[in-house]
């Protein structure tokens, strides 16, 4: 099938406009998302091609942007609703979570509601907009979660999650937008939700990554084989519900997990991942789990700061050597 | 305009629903809370005489009233309330979560004003899809303090969307009465984003339907929303079990006697009335009795 | 000292009491707070004590009920705002996100404000007035969370959580509002911000537990104690930071985990401690560490649901002894 | 009222702190985004000419010239912006989050009408504890479709609280139009919650200051809110580096022209002018100084 090298900010674009083609009960709205085609492009042309109807630029109000697409899905529509950046979500958790996540559990009728967000660092703004707390949605029955680290899986999630008729959270990262992939241009190309993807495979040790430290963690899987260390590398993918299958599977066969992540470490996805993998991989275990994670701080706004905090290659190449000695 | 003993029975539907489940309430057979609408039967039944079914509604935690005027199964609210399998969500969830899309109910809610950007957004889904249907969004007054009250306001306003919002307007929020929540009239509220703001009396219900039936017929010619602010009042407490030590006695009392059921009661035939009333009684007894006699909700339906 | 057999919500209106009187520049805020005496009692007779300036009923705004906690604090107050159930929380996020917990971080000055709020279930109250997502605030740099189990320790903490000069969230629990301890009287008894505590001393198994399960745990503890099986029961009272240290010191020394609590399992407290352990414990674990938790669904209505849904003294006391058979 | 040549000063002072931190930008050494407020300083400058040290306000994401009217500290904030470990958070947070409480600036915002209920709860604050002080809430038209817009317009209503909302309406929110973001007018939503709501032009800095000073008397004598909206045009794009295609040229040429800086200036003596001109480039120029000769910030710092 054919493929283009496409940026993860076109990935999405693509997806949009493909489900928009496909299905004309899908509409989108959002700040800037209209006229302006998104404050980073990522919905560019949409709005000429679909019309003011089916692409709307909404006023700053978050919890209502996120409610209109719970009342316009469950009358028929298929929303895709954009909360500019993550830290925006805080303004709407009460209608994602006690709305959204419950309607299903209160009507017994689907809600085909997606909602697009974008998280982390990388954009220098600061404190209030680079936030990644995607765990908070991991705890809730009803969400499905989504994180795609690169262009190809960004539309195929996308893509998936339009598709779906139950509320899904896609959280973009920033910091990937223009990082590449070949990316299948099939209108029918899913990537399904749930599944995690291998993306290196390794006997020594399973480093399980998410959003923007997965190219992280395959060069530092490149750096550790110099050193005859071979690391499995996973993408995550989807958030809620975890891949507990594939993890465990892959933990099981190399004895020892590192979990890279670009949010802070309490109570996180990584906690989520190790504590998952210490219940079920127990006896196969011969190291300690590592959590690689941006330090437990806020985030800055200088870049040469914000990279002091996340993780780097080197942490991450580390902890996967450190680990493969014990 | 719908016929006084179509909206005679409404009422005593609403009003006799629940009296007849603050008496399971209070023999110990309803598993949740109950929040009681007697007194207010005439916004639910007089705004949804302005409706048909395929328009939808949102409602609130105190809510029998806008489902039975809308549609709902009586069975299956009843069976609900009382916490057994036949109720609308197998009987989980109770009161505060009752819906039925099939009738236009988008469902009750236990998070106060969490139905104005959903009744917004149902309102814009219909339009975009062509339908003439409109959406109602029923709420108390406290919910006009919550910050979606202006976001929905708003965008309603700006896209011209075919909703109503309904303020209930019954004196009190929980324990506290309407003066610790709204500052101004909650009627004006409406002006300041360019859109129609009435105050109605809710001791009429007629008054109420013809308010309904004029900000429905904006609604669906495609003049945008409509605020109505239905002056009425909660008789009984927050909660059933709530004595509501903290209102006025000779207040509550004055409202009692101008009972808006009573007084479209009295305007039909005696014989009619009697008849209505006593089919809402088989319908409730029915209800009750097979509710009472489905099995309890089951850990298996945990969802 | 003094003590007294005080209800939960005593020690929480104690607490009030005594700290509202031992400094005037704390004030209390909230619905239904002041003329009511709070929806279940825990503020009564504060407005009367200390008058409409100092107590005030709120309209129902939970963002600006935060946030004016926040500006109230910002200008030499110590306020004390009420959410009056967790769920209502999501209304605030991004006041006690994005605006409380960073206010330090971006002027440098202290911000003495306690956001009290109640979770749980056993008020019969359903899916949107009994979730914990206690978890969600634990991975906010700048926020101390605390959630008593107990009378004692709910004075103590909300009294330490008023004189702390950080946002500080204590998170009640309504199904212990009833439940008694003995509560020492002396105005400057506190409990110490940060310290996990130790109920019952065991050998064989360490139990961590949270709110409504630690009085289950302790009970399933006895039951062990019958077939000679000897637990330690800790209550972690402070959810973040974390104690870190108290719980791997019992988890060396028992060398097994059991993890209980009233939130679903995924991405929770309970995640957090079984990674903690297993990265910081893992040579002297004996058993795969294990979560005993909420079933991952909604909360229902029906006290019989809601208590077929959340850990049991018997789901409790069935993990330590299958933990201690290995 | 303030003299000619302190408001001329102030207005000077922002226009050339933003003009020269956008040279900076331009030059690489701003590390974080800059939303500048070129041709809004009358709204600043002439609402802080009415406070006092001891009022407090905040502020948002476009705040330089909030900060500079109240009285920050130029060096501190250059240092800041230019990621300095000089600056107010040690260079680590740059424009979006200033702060400075011992002049009473609570702090510029990331989050659209974050500060709305800030500004409300320091009012609350400044009248419990005795104060005559009052608090000033900055914030742009587009924060107005924030449920916190509608939440702390209520509380401020309802308690008489000791706060001035000042929108600066600039025709723009990001990249859309007002037209966009504003059902009806700003000042009118006042008037639905029973407070005075007025319009202001924001071309005459003394016009700004009068309406202030009326605001800010109404509030230190107890009687409670006020809101201002002062009608103004964003000169520059969002942020800088931002086009700005969305808009109409002539339109953003027509305000250039009606340059309120200029327009004082031209009231003033010619070398009063050139004085203040001077005084202000110093200012700057040392401050730039200082901050490039400073350490940038460091990752001990992080917090
Ligand atoms: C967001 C939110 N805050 C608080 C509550 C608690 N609560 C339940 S009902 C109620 C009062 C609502 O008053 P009103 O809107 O007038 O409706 P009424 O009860 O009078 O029908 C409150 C505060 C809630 N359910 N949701
Ligand atoms: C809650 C929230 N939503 C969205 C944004 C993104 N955003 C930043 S500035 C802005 C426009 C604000 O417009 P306005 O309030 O008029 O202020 P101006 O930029 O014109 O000064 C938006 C939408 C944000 N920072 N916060
Ligand atoms: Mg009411
Ligand atoms: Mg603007």
């Amino acid at each position: 099938m054919s493929m283009k090298d496409l940026k993860f900010w076109q990935g999405v674009n693509q997806a949009l406009y493909q489900e928009m083609e496909r299905d004309e009960s899908v509409v989108l709205f959002g700040e800037d998302v209209a006229g302006p085609g998104g404050p980073y492009g990522l919905t560019r042309n949409l709005h000429r091609e679909f019309g003011p109807d089916r692409v709307r630029d909404t006023p700053i109000s978050e919890a209502t942007i996120v409610g209109m697409g719970i009342g316009a899905a469950a009358v028929g529509l298929r929303p895709v609703v954009e909360l500019m950046f993550f830290d925006f979500c805080m303004l709407a958790m009460d209608q994602i979570v006690n709305q959204a996540a419950k309607y299903r559990y209160f009507t017994g009728r689907p809600l085909p509601l997606t909602i697009r967000t974008m998280s982390g660092s990388g954009g220098s703004y600061g404190a209030q907009h680079c936030q990644s707390f995607e765990a908070w949605f991991g705890a809730v029955p009803g969400l499905t979660v989504v994180m795609p680290s690169n262009a190809r899986d960004a539309k195929g999630l996308l893509k998936s999650a339009i598709r779906s008729d139950d509320p899904t959270l896609v959280i973009e990262t920033f910091g990937l937008l223009t990082a590449r992939r070949q990316t299948p241009q099939d209108p029918d190309f899913l990537v399904r939700l749930g599944r995690a993807e291998i993306r290196r495979s390794g006997t020594d040790v399973t480093v399980v990554a998410t959003g923007r430290m997965v190219d992280r963690a395959l060069a530092a899987a490149e750096q550790a084989a110099v050193d005859g260390v071979s690391a499995e590398v996973m993408d995550l993918r989807t958030i809620a519900p975890l891949d507990r299958a594939t993890v465990c599977e892959s933990v099981v066969r190399t004895g020892r997990l590192v979990v890279a992540q670009e949010a802070t470490s309490p109570f996180s996805v990584a906690a989520e991942v190790c504590a998952l993998v210490s219940e079920e991989c127990f006896d196969h275990l011969r190291a300690a789990p590592v959590r690689i994670t941006a330090c437990f701080s806020n985030v800055p706004t200088p870049p040469d700061l914000v990279e002091a905090r996340a993780p780097s290659v080197a942490d991450i190449y580390e902890a996967i050597a450190e680990i493969s000695r014990t | 305009m719908a016929e006084l003993a179509t909206l005679y029975r409404g009422l005593r539907l609403c009003r006799r629903f629940e009296e007849v489940m603050a008496e399971q309430y209070r023999a110990g057979t309803v598993p949740g809370p109950l929040h009681l609408a007697l007194g207010q039967e005439t916004t639910a039944v007089g705004v949804c005489a302005a409706l048909r079914r395929t328009d939808v509604i949102t409602s609130t935690h105190r809510g029998h009233h806008h489902c039975l005027a809308k549609g709902a199964d009586v069975d299956r609210m009843v069976a609900e309330l009382l916490g057994r399998r036949t109720g609308y969500s197998k009987g989980r969830n109770g009161s505060m979560h009752l819906a039925d899309p099939d009738v236009g109910l988008l469902g009750t809610n236990g998070i106060v004003g969490g139905g104005l950007p959903i009744a917004t957004g149902a309102a814009l889904g219909l339009r975009t899809q062509g339908r003439s249907d409109v959406a109602v969004c029923f709420f108390g007054e406290g919910a006009t303090s919550t910050g979606n009250f202006g976001e929905a306001l708003n965008v309603a306003a700006l896209w011209r969307l075919p909703v109503v919002f309904v303020c209930e307007h019954n004196r009190f929020a929980e324990l506290t009465p309407s003066s610790t929540h709204i500052a101004g009239d909650v009627y004006r509220r409406a002006e300041a984003y360019g859109f129609p703001g009435e105050r109605v009396d809710g001791a009429d219900v007629r008054g109420v339907l013809r308010a309904a039936e004029q900000a429905v017929a904006r609604a669906r010619a495609g003049e945008g929303p409509t605020l109505l602010e239905v002056m009425t009042y909660r008789w009984s407490g927050h909660y059933v079990g709530d004595a509501a030590a903290y209102r006025d006695k000779a207040e509550a009392a004055a409202f009692r006697d101008g009972d808006p059921v009573a007084a479209l009661r009295a305007e039909l035939a005696g014989l009619e009335a009697d008849a209505i009333d006593a089919q809402v009684e088989d319908l409730l007894a029915g209800a009750l009795e097979r509710a009472l006699a489905a099995p309890t909700a089951d850990p298996e339906d945990l969802g």
